[in-house]
């Protein structure tokens, strides 16, 4: 694989993960106005957002590790893309999906939080920690059930690769949604955790928290937070498209999954009230969790 | 040279240390940096011979495997920057001699487990380890009595169930070499199997604080002077981590006793899960340490357990590893501790503003504590999931990853508590940067931690080595990839260099642009409310921060082992009790009992003969 | 080409079109007309289609609404929550109390020209203007933003020491940070 | 029944307190501030009025002289006492009663800040609702908020037309104003 070849592709698949996903915020800002009997703003309003962030004519740091603190998520969120493969047996969009496994991608989407907890951490605000502190605990929550359902594909296939995930429903035709119903249902509960939108978004809560770990960023490193947000929301969308729906053979198809797959955490944030912290993570380690032990009884003993 | 006189040779320097010590210190200094100095290079120049010495008719051998070379290594290398860290660390302190003669006791004992092969030379070093080891840990004076007198109790406990192991292994078995039993084990009854290795499990459980026996550790790791506790957490407790190995492997997995293995396993997982849910609640750093030193030897124990080849090699790592990065970590509490004499997360906090350099390694150890990506910890934790996986551990897969997901709220209270958050002027005012001796060992360490991120090659070599004295011949290795028994492989150079890529083109955009309009403003200056914050008002969030974790999981903490010792030894004191009446001190009484215990012999004589 | 005036020209209107089309407002009530921002921003009017939203700390936001009457106590919070904005930056005054202390003119604790206190980019007179009132107000701040007349910012910079002055004669106990960005 | 608790009150404290009945369920009585304290602890410990509905303060410019007034209710009874207690203004010092309901001591802090009476023995930051307040205490009445916002704060020109409404209404037209009207005019 040659360096100019590799560059091409990859800055490609980050374009396409950056519009795709600002453009899957703005419709979620417009579908949440429609829910809500307004009009809402136009879809590409998160666009105008970032340009705005990134044109503010001062910006303010706390120290180091504030400076850090987007890079580390950005990183992190692009780096977790290369791993991903975008479409089904693409010879374009080969990145470095043939390098890593679903081990790796687990620890590697952990690490943009944690940078960004020392970033948030830094500001010295008392409502970035209380929301770092938030943000942590509800991930031990959600990552249970989401293991789970890795696992329980992992040990049924034996392979811990997404690409050996994807030959598997290329073989068989059918969507491990299907055939592994139960992993399926905890990943997918476990789903509105890992975006953190409501009912699980108490780590940013605008009125309690003044918006929990952001709150002391502003300008430049808002928008790269916002950039990243997007890019880190398709990122999650595909993996889960990737492993449970088959992945997509054309970029269409990958379009239509991603953004059916995304309605499922909008339209179920849109109907629900905030769970406090210990709240949700006992919602976690309820339904979610007994479904996961579900699908690993599935994959080891049918 | 033979092996047995670098031991005796670091014993005779420890007492001339103490005579050092005793006519100046500055001496004393000067002989604790040669010893410093010539450990590691004696070590790593020298060519291993075996050597046997006859005592009272039983041949004691010495020398090292490949395996205990592994841990040699560790043992040099920590103890050597321990050492070299404590000049500076404990420069303020009194009987200097004592300590240092104590902790050269401890690094000579260990070299001489880790070159015995056979227990009872084994036994004798052990016993000087765990004595010397207390000694330190008693070195603070009578405030710490109760803390030592567990750490003794336990390892007591430890040293009477390897003593019990090795009488009947001389008794079955005919010697106490170590290999001889090894290969003889296979041939034991059943229950002589399990006895035999369970004893020798105990013994080792103690020093390695699994599950059950864990109970010393955080007090005795709390309480002995941070230098000491970098090679008492990073290399003695790893001295239970290889008799485990040795047991675990070489007795139940090529005995076909893999069920016992599962109980390893299992201890470990649940020691992992609990002790950092104990550590996410501690407000002591140092406790946070502890609890976590117990949690991470947790994992080890599950890979030991397990008994794969991939697991054993991920064990092993883990454990060089557990050594390198706690080390680092005590370390580094001890420059907290030697720059403002705190170690509350209630007094402290914005480090970071005066020890910039005590934050960087801090963070380095922490990422690789907690597993992530760019740096080496991750590659330990891929081996162990990955070998757990294959091998079907599918539950206990869950408790390690709940473990694992659960240390990073510690590591991230470690570092936010320590060195960010409000930045107090009162009290950062007389801190400073530690001492050029004092960061030498932390930011080397460091520097291996990021090294062995991308190139863990340089460090598989030498446990490849150690895998075949545990068996497993022709591991093979590769310098910056892993592979898993289903063929699955992780490329660590790739992903490595595509995050530093990103990081580095994102790192001069955002430092680029707008870089003039860019302020830097201090901790006072946050948005809360248009408030201005005063200089007394502190709001550093960082004590009791995990509270609504602690209302999820309130129904496992209310129990503890602790309250189960407590009965145990509340028990025992009613039972004495009862006994002092038996003294009553009137002669007649004791008059009856010696009629009553004549009497009592000849019948049991005249039934026995 | 990006020292050419007339493209540096493109590149403005480009940044300006943004910050017109999207202003995040600082949540914070000052007065009783407060009480006009939620049927501004709920569906009835629906503000959010021109690109305004809430933000919760100053760090986020561009535009600071006082709502209504300013004591002289929650000036001084307003000044700071200002001061920790980042340029540009716009205040709208909000109902009559800010022009000219409205009902409050005599009052001991409330002042009555914002203007000699912080820049103010527009005013939106009324009592209490209703959102009407207040998407015109905003849409008045667009238009001068996207003219790049809204500079209220710059004149805070330019003329520090007399806001400043104006500022200590009510404010006794002066303990905030120095503001210089 | 008013008027028994009237009696009981007089009978007890004699000469120290005066009192009437104001209408139903409220009474009156006025007492000294060496009185108030024994008063308000036999109303609340013996009489059963264990609730400070409000505690204020009125000035009295022309007597020269402040009256601070507590409100007392018991439940069982359902009458309010409304106490009210005299204080020269020159030297304005009052008992502070915050150990007999805790939160007496907002009340009291609130009076000491906006009159400037001083209660012995009250322990409390000095500043409560105003910052950096120099001036004499705003609710006094020879206290000119007017004169003072002129002063401090900057009028907007324009203002000079404002006028009352009423009186621009007798000037324009020389119709009267009806009689409960005048009694608010300024």
């Amino acid at each position: 694989m040659d360096i100019g070849r590799f560059l091409l592709t990859s800055i490609t698949t980050t374009a396409l993960a950056f519009v795709v996903g600002m453009f899957y915020a703005g419709f979620r800002r417009k579908i949440t106005a429609r829910v809500q009997n307004r009009v809402g703003p136009p879809v590409y309003q998160n666009f105008i957002d970032v340009v705005k962030l990134w044109s503010k004519k001062s910006n303010i740091t706390h120290g180091v590790m504030q400076h850090l603190a987007p890079l580390w998520q950005i990183a992190t969120s692009i780096t977790t893309l290369m791993f991903i493969p975008i479409l089904v047996d693409s010879t374009f969009f080969v990145n470095l999906t043939f390098k890593g496994d679903l081990i790796f991608l687990l620890y590697l989407m952990v690490v943009g939080s944690l940078g960004m907890a020392l970033g948030a951490g830094e500001g010295g605000n008392p409502n970035s920690a209380i929301g770092v502190t938030r943000g942590l605990t509800q991930m031990i929550g959600f990552e249970i059930p989401w293991v789970m359902a890795l696992v329980a594909l992992m040990i049924q296939h034996q392979t811990t690769t997404i690409v050996g995930l994807m030959d598997v429903q290329q073989a068989s035709g059918t969507w491990l949604m299907f055939s592994s119903p139960f992993a399926f249902l905890a990943a997918l509960l476990a789903m509105p955790g890992m975006f953190r939108y409501s009912p699980f978004d108490i780590v940013g809560a605008p009125a309690e928290l003044a918006s929990g770990p952001i709150s002391e960023f502003g300008g430049k490193y808002l928008g790269t937070l916002m950039t990243n947000g997007s890019i880190f929301a398709f990122v999650k969308l595909v993996l889960y498209v990737d492993i449970f729906m088959g992945g997509a053979t054309n970029l269409v198809l990958l379009v239509v999954k991603t953004f059916v797959l995304y309605m499922f955490p909008v339209l179920w944030g849109l109907v629900s009230p905030r769970f406090r912290t210990e709240q949700s993570v006992r919602f976690f380690w309820g339904w979610p969790l007994f479904f996961g032990l579900l699908g690993i009884l599935q994959a080891a003993f049918l | 040279m033979s092996n047995l006189v670098i031991i005796l040779a670091i014993f005779g320097w420890a007492i001339l240390t103490y005579l050092a010590f005793k006519i100046n210190k500055t001496l004393g200094n000067v002989f604790v940096g040669v010893l410093a100095l010539a450990l590691p290079a004696y070590f790593f120049t020298y060519t291993p011979s075996d050597y046997t010495v006859s005592v009272m008719g039983m041949s004691l051998q010495f020398g090292f495997t490949s395996f205990a070379s592994l841990f040699a290594m560790l043992v040099v290398v920590l103890s050597s920057f321990a050492l070299l860290y404590s000049i500076p660390y404990m420069n303020k302190k009194d009987r200097l001699g004592w300590f240092y003669m104590n902790f050269m006791f401890s690094v000579g004992g260990m070299m001489g487990i880790l070159m015995s092969k056979d227990l009872v030379s084994l036994f004798i070093f052990w016993e000087i380890m765990t004595w010397s080891s207390y000694l330190i840990v008693i070195y603070q004076g009578k405030k710490v009595n109760k803390v030592g007198l567990k750490y003794m109790i336990f390892s007591a406990i430890g040293a009477y169930a390897m003593l019990m192991a090795i009488v009947l292994i001389n008794k079955w078995s005919g010697n106490v070499n170590i290999e001889q039993f090894f290969a003889s084990f296979p041939n034991y009854s059943s229950a002589a199997k399990l006895l035999s290795s369970l004893l020798l499990l105990t013994g080792f459980g103690v020093k390695s604080a699994l599950m059950p026996l864990h109970v010393w550790a955080p007090g005795a790791y709390t309480k002995s002077p941070m230098s000491y506790t970098a090679v008492f957490s990073g290399a003695l407790s790893k001295m239970g981590i290889y008799g485990m190995a040795l047991v675990a492997v070489n007795l139940y997995v090529h005995s076909n006793m893999p069920i016992m293995g599962e109980v390893i396993a299992w201890a470990g997982a649940i020691t992992a899960v609990l002790a950092t849910f104990w550590a996410i609640f501690q407000n002591d750093i140092r406790k946070l340490l502890a609890y976590s030193s117990i949690g991470q030897l947790g994992y080890i124990a599950v890979g030991l357990g397990i008994g794969t080849e991939l697991s054993v090699f991920a064990g092993l790592y883990l454990a060089i590893l557990h050594g390198l990065f706690k080390g680092v970590l005590w370390m580094v509490v001890g420059a907290i501790e030697h720059r403002t004499g705190k170690t509350d997360f209630r007094d402290i906090s914005g480090l970071i503003k005066k020890m910039p350099f005590t934050f960087f390694v801090a963070l380095v150890a922490i990422i690789a504590l907690a597993g992530m990506p760019p740096l080496s910890g991750f590659v330990g934790k891929w081996m162990l999931y990955e070998s757990m996986i294959t091998s079907n551990h599918f539950i206990m897969v869950l408790f390690i990853f709940l473990s694992s997901t659960a240390a990073f709220l510690y590591c991230f209270h470690f570092l936010y508590g320590l060195f960010l958050g409000q930045q107090e002027d009162e009290f950062l005012k007389d801190v400073k940067e530690v001492p050029v001796l004092m960061m030498i060992p932390m930011g080397l360490i460091s520097l291996s931690l990021i090294a062995f991120g991308t190139f863990p090659g340089l460090i598989f070599k030498p446990i490849a080595q150690a895998m075949s004295t545990l068996g497993f011949e022709n591991v093979t290795w590769r310098m910056s990839s892993l592979t898993n028994a289903w063929g699955n492989s992780m490329f660590l150079k790739p992903a490595n260099f595509m995050f530093m890529a990103v990081f580095v083109f994102f790192l001069i955009i955002i430092t680029v642009v707008n870089h003039k309009k860019t302020k830097k403003v201090g901790t006072k200056d946050i948005a809360n409310g248009g408030e201005p914050i005063r200089d007394e008002d502190n709001l550093h969030y960082s004590v009791d921060i995990y509270r609504p974790f602690y209302r999820v999981i309130s129904p496992i903490m209310k129990y503890k082992v602790e309250t189960f010792y407590k009965r145990i030894s509340k028990g025992i004191e009613e039972f004495f009790q009862f006994f002092r009446r038996i003294y009553s001190g009137n002669g007649q009484t004791y008059a009856l009992y010696v009629v009553i215990f004549l009497t009592a012999l000849l019948i049991l004589s005249s039934t026995i003969f | 080409m990006v020292n050419d005036k007339e493209s540096r020209k493109i590149v403005d209107i480009i940044q300006d079109f943004a910050r017109k089309s999207s202003l995040f407002v600082l949540a914070y009530g000052t007065g009783c007309g407060a009480i006009e921002i939620p049927p501004t921003m709920t569906s009835r009017y629906d503000a959010e289609r021109f690109g305004i939203r809430g933000a919760a700390t100053p760090r986020q936001a561009d535009v600071l609404l006082i709502t209504g009457y300013l004591a002289t106590k929650s000036l001084k919070r307003v000044i700071r929550a200002y001061e920790q904005m980042q340029n540009p930056k716009y205040i709208i005054g909000f109902g009559s109390c800010t022009i000219n202390g409205g009902m409050y003119w005599d009052s001991y604790n409330t002042i009555n020209r914002l203007d000699m206190y912080m820049p103010v980019d527009v005013y939106i007179n009324g009592c209490m203007p209703r959102p009407e009132a207040v998407i015109a107000g905003f849409a008045k701040l667009q238009k001068l933003i996207q003219a790049g007349k809204a500079d209220g910012w710059e004149r805070y910079q330019n003329n520090l020491e007399f806001y400043r002055k104006n500022q200590k004669k009510i404010i006794h106990n002066w303990v905030m940070p120095d503001y210089n960005w | 029944m008013e008027q028994e608790l009237l009696d009981l009150l007089v009978e007890h404290f004699q000469d120290r307190i005066a009192g009437s009945v104001k209408s139903d369920k409220r009474v009156e009585i006025f007492t000294s501030t060496s009185a108030i304290e024994d008063v308000l602890m036999y109303a609340k410990n013996v009489l059963g009025y264990i609730h400070l509905v409000h505690f204020s303060c009125v000035d009295w410019i022309e007597e020269n002289e402040f009256e601070l007034m507590y409100a007392i209710f018991s439940p069982k009874s359902k009458i309010t006492i409304m106490s009210k207690v005299r204080v020269d203004r020159e030297n304005p010092v009052a008992p502070n009663i915050d150990y007999i309901w805790r939160h007496a001591n907002t009340f009291e802090r609130e009076i000491r800040e906006m009159f400037g009476i001083e209660f012995t023995g009250l322990i409390a930051e000095k500043e409560m609702i105003l910052e950096d307040w120099i001036e004499m205490p705003p609710m006094r009445r020879d206290f000119d908020t007017a004169e003072y916002a002129k002063k401090t704060f900057f009028d907007r020109p324009g203002r000079e037309d404002a006028q009352d409404v009423r009186e621009t209404i007798i000037k324009r037209t020389g119709e009267e104003l009806p009689e409960f009207s005048k009694k608010y005019s300024r």
